[in-house]
């Protein structure tokens, strides 16, 4: 590995009343932006607490930058935390909400060198009094300027209330990152947005990160958020990680159903899979046989993204092993693309039918002129059949 | 709509009689004296005295509850503790206890026939019938209305904006200051107001604590068992006057702040 | 880490000397007595008179404050009207006039010499020297807490709850009845309880309105000016006694109800 | 018009502190889902506050089965309301919930068919006292009937707090049925369910109209939702209604530029439209030229919906007019979607570059291998381009 380790969480054990977090292992790299995607409930929030130092924990150690920090009070930890509803001040303007971490003089010295003045006067009361106009204007400054990244210097004056949600994300963002943390902790910073305004935020952490390079622990239950950012994706369920790995990882090889349904896939089945003589695959379910690219046998779990499986009137003469007839049994319209249930028939006497749901673009449909009822040729190659 | 209408009827009758019960007594009561005799009053020497006096030791018991009620209140919004429940109906007992019976108890516990008394009495501090006997009264009646006032404040600031002012750097101390108290201010800052207030108008305990030097709630009382009710009359009206705008004003000052 | 040290060390002790300070008090009243005099004072049949009396005429202040105060607060609560703010200042005033001042009032616009007084006389009702004075010394220094937590209350109650129910056929006095009390009852239950707890507690102004027939804070404070603090202290003890199981009992009730 | 007209309103003036209605006129047809989509803050709930009773109208008038019912309170509308949070009275089970409005005895006449008992007992109370177990009893099987078909059999003795927001939205609309309202009004009880939640709320919400034909008249501010519920979506914009028409009509041909931002079109264009002797239309923008088959002339706007553009790595031979070489500049991923920003170099020397916005599914995007900075070509037919 030529990164390094940059957070390391080690066998980290957290048990509130109505969760748990089991022995969690977690290694976060240097300048990475490392996304954890799990349902709401799976105590995402609660890890990033522990990390930050606001929540005990039973057991485990956590190290930044090699340093043990597990037992370090929050304020000593060097984290940037902005929680799901960005907890800005209300009785700050959003000025003084963004200097709010450079006005603890302790650490105002880190960005103004007056470390001189730290050694003439230990106790930080004694610098708050001696505090003097250069530090103010030094402090004014950086707010200035992380203000002008975030595109936020109209708004310095304003009260935190009269902003609207992405303003605030912004805000605290800013806020977070104008004490230069080591690492900064993201709880589901997008979700309380709506969709279009998250689709901007989102360009701009995008931009912010690849500007500033902190590393970042982001944890959303939304995958299609975690897609857009990560560079890594761990997958938390039931208080541990179940899968790690890229955005496309995840998306198209989930570890186990549970994934597989979290991320969006909606066509699941269960049968046995056999590999045949040239090495290509079978499932065969009730009445069904799949051609597929693993090499897996047994009982296995296989699934279809909605996205993969392309509908037509005529039966299509393409490289595509997996060729089905069904009809049109629901269409649901969602503005410019549509999901079409197609169901097809055993083939077997009293075999179950089967159902598959398509995810087609609005145009494709109007192309295909749709109707309840019709009947429909469906297909899909056989590496887009995933085994697990 | 007949039956919307007798809702309103109903409930805007028996609500008018209770503000009548209230008001009619305040408005008879400045109004009862004829001119000349409620300005006498105001001139009379006592009478100014013992209004100052009530004034100024209510003053100062609310800085001492400001002192110590602040944080109890935090300590109460804030963590968990064995014995909580039991400070918490501690704290509230005084507003249940009856006036004259806190009365007998101060005056047990701070009088000159026990240590405590004794002791400070040593220290030059003198409770029974001295001017800091007021204040021990008007504080034991009165602080209940600050603590929990000032906790259901402090119950109110998201322990969330707490957690992230610590990862901004800030200490427990700097925190409080920068964060709890000033988002509190205003539950404390009406919690101030009634707590001076309430002080204002105890009798009962500081009528047996300290019967001299006079408090003008017991100088109203004095004239009124010594001379009757036409004598005690303008000094009543002087009292509900002043303390009446007094606590408007405060409270008005109070609810500006609110709407910035 | 040394500066949090420092930080709740100093929240504890300034907290630690008012839970003292309400505390030691409350404890010497209540052990002070030998048990042989205790149990004198509770045998003895003109205490027990005036407790009963004492809890029976605030439980008919509160019955009265119940009638008229809840559609007082509803109407607070729901309705913008020309003078709302004057009633809510007016309501809360009796909370801050000093209680002998209050005492002055009722008197003077009950008692005898007024035509109100006259009147209630001629229809037998007489107010002072008489248990209604009582009850009416009580019902005005109590019911403001009443006013303002039902009035929380019923705040609390979303408007729209009120809506919904209007469109599924429900007339005003019916969604009152089904949707706004039952919603705001937890605020009215304490409300009740404080301003029953208010009504026993209440000295100065019954004092003056009603020495005769005497309730307990009257008697304690008879015996100390007669016999001295050694009499009063039983009485005392018991009166708290009581109270504060009364109110404890009452508040534990009333907080498990909320836990469900 | 074979339908008749359900509900009307005719010059509806509200005025309130922030926002005000001026002379609103709509129809609503029987049996109708009629959907009122505007951005929030266009005063949606207001107007359905004023429908139900709750706000007083300036002037106007409000028309329901042909009664003017202006001037009724709410208990006499027999209007069904929903609210987005679904106001469900926390003190009572969910049985007591749905049966709220049954246990109004004045109202309860309708459906015991007790008239008789109303006759001789005219007060309310009077009836209330002598409501016998026959009424309770019919009460609880009309509750059950509702529940079954809400599936929420299994809900009743729970309190409505410990449910998910999916299960309140079906217990809202149960209680708001249950007195079988002359019209059902809905105020995005959609908008805060999670969007899988949403999806089978919505079928659900297709098959109860379906089973019951309520009139229904549902706000939103979601094009998606009102695609796929509304017969008729009327777009309201500053008090105003400034559309009407199906989904479809309002989807392909917005009638100006806020509605079409609105619905979602992306690609936005102000140009000169000219039309050839052939009948076809020429959009003339700086430096770019588009076929188009619409016969307006002069200045104009354009939009393309971002479905409707196709992209491939070859220059295409097929028979969209518009064909256009670009560069990826952007790449958005959402999950099984992805939104390509393509920019084509204008053809003048100093004109500006034009960006395309086009949402393909992941799949395709992947086939395509897009890259950012990479050439792709984008075409689009003529029929896509619309002109208004």
């Amino acid at each position: 590995m030529t990164q390094s380790s940059h957070l390391s969480l080690r066998k980290l054990n957290i048990s509130l009343e109505d969760f748990s977090l089991k022995n969690l292992d977690l290694e976060v790299r240097q300048g990475e932006y490392f996304v954890l995607l799990g349902p709401t409930g799976a105590g995402k929030t609660v890890l990033l607490e522990a990390l930050a130092g606001i929540i005990p924990l039973q057991s485990g150690s956590i190290l930044l930058e090699g340093t043990d920090i597990t037992v370090y009070p929050p304020e000593l930890r060097r984290v940037g935390f902005v929680y799901q509803d960005f907890a800005l001040f209300p009785h700050l303007t959003v000025a003084g909400n963004i200097s709010f971490g450079l006005q603890n003089s302790w650490r105002m010295a880190d960005y103004t060198g007056d470390s001189a003045r730290k050694k003439i006067f230990p106790l930080p009361c004694m610098r708050l009094i001696l505090k003097g106009k250069s530090h103010q204007q030094a402090i004014k400054a950086k707010v200035e300027q992380i203000s002008s990244l975030f595109k936020i210097r109209h708004l310095l004056e304003r009260s935190p209330n009269s902003l609207s949600g992405g303003e605030k994300q912004r805000v605290a963002m800013a806020r977070a990152l104008i004490t230069t943390p080591q690492i900064l902790l993201l709880d589901e910073p997008l979700s309380s947005l709506d969709p279009e305004t998250r689709e901007g935020i989102q360009r701009e952490l995008r931009r912010i990160h690849q500007e500033l390079g902190t590393t970042t622990l982001h944890i959303t239950h939304n995958f299609e958020v975690a897609a857009a950012l990560a560079d890594r994706i761990g997958v938390i369920m039931d208080g541990k990680i179940v899968q790690l790995g890229t955005p496309r990882e995840i998306f198209r090889q989930p570890d186990n159903e549970k994934v597989a349904q979290f991320v969006g896939v909606r066509n699941i089945f269960r049968g046995r899979h056999f590999v045949e003589e040239d090495g290509g695959g079978i499932l065969q379910l009730d009445g069904f046989k799949f051609a597929s690219i693993s090499g897996l046998k047994g009982i296995v779990r296989a699934s279809i993204r909605p996205e993969d499986i392309l509908l037509s009137r005529e039966p299509l003469r393409s490289s595509a092993r997996n060729n089905f007839k069904g009809r049109v049994v629901e269409i649901s319209d969602r503005g410019s693309f549509s999901y079409i249930t197609v169901r097809i028939p055993s083939l077997e006497q009293d075999g179950k039918d089967l159902n598959l749901i398509v995810l087609i673009t609005r145009r494709s449909g109007d192309e295909l002129a749709l109707d309840l009822g019709q009947d429909i040729f469906a297909e899909f190659k056989a590496s887009a059949l995933h085994i697990f | 709509m007949r039956r919307n209408r007798s809702f309103n009827a109903v409930f805007i009758l028996l609500a008018f009689f209770l503000v009548l019960f209230i008001g009619v007594p305040i408005f008879l009561t400045l109004t009862g004296s004829p001119p000349r005799v409620f300005w006498q009053a105001v001139l009379d020497e006592q009478v100014q005295e013992s209004i100052l006096f009530t004034f100024f030791s209510s003053l100062i018991a609310t800085g001492v509850g400001l002192l110590t009620g602040i944080p109890l209140a935090y300590l109460l919004a804030r963590k968990n503790f064995p014995g909580k429940q039991f400070i918490e109906s501690l704290i509230d007992l005084p507003i249940v206890i009856p006036h004259s019976a806190a009365g007998i108890a101060l005056l047990l516990a701070l009088g000159r026939g026990s240590a405590l008394g004794r002791g400070f009495e040593a220290l030059g501090l003198r409770f029974v019938s001295a001017a800091p006997g007021v204040v021990a009264a008007m504080l034991f009646v009165s602080v209940p209305f600050l603590v929990d006032s000032a906790r259901e404040g402090f119950e109110a600031v998201d322990p969330r904006l707490e957690y992230v002012a610590r990862t901004l750097g800030s200490s427990a101390w700097n925190v409080f200051w920068r964060v709890s108290f000033p988002m509190a201010w205003r539950s404390i800052i009406s919690g101030l107001i009634m707590m001076w207030a309430r002080g204002i108008s105890e009798f009962g305990a500081v009528v047996i604590l300290t019967y001299h030097p006079m408090i003008a709630p017991v100088l109203l009382y004095e004239r009124f068992q010594s001379f009757g009710l036409d004598y005690a009359l303008p000094v009543a009206g002087i009292v509900i006057l002043i303390s009446m705008l007094v606590f408007l004003i405060l409270r008005a000052l109070n609810s500006n702040r609110e709407d910035k």
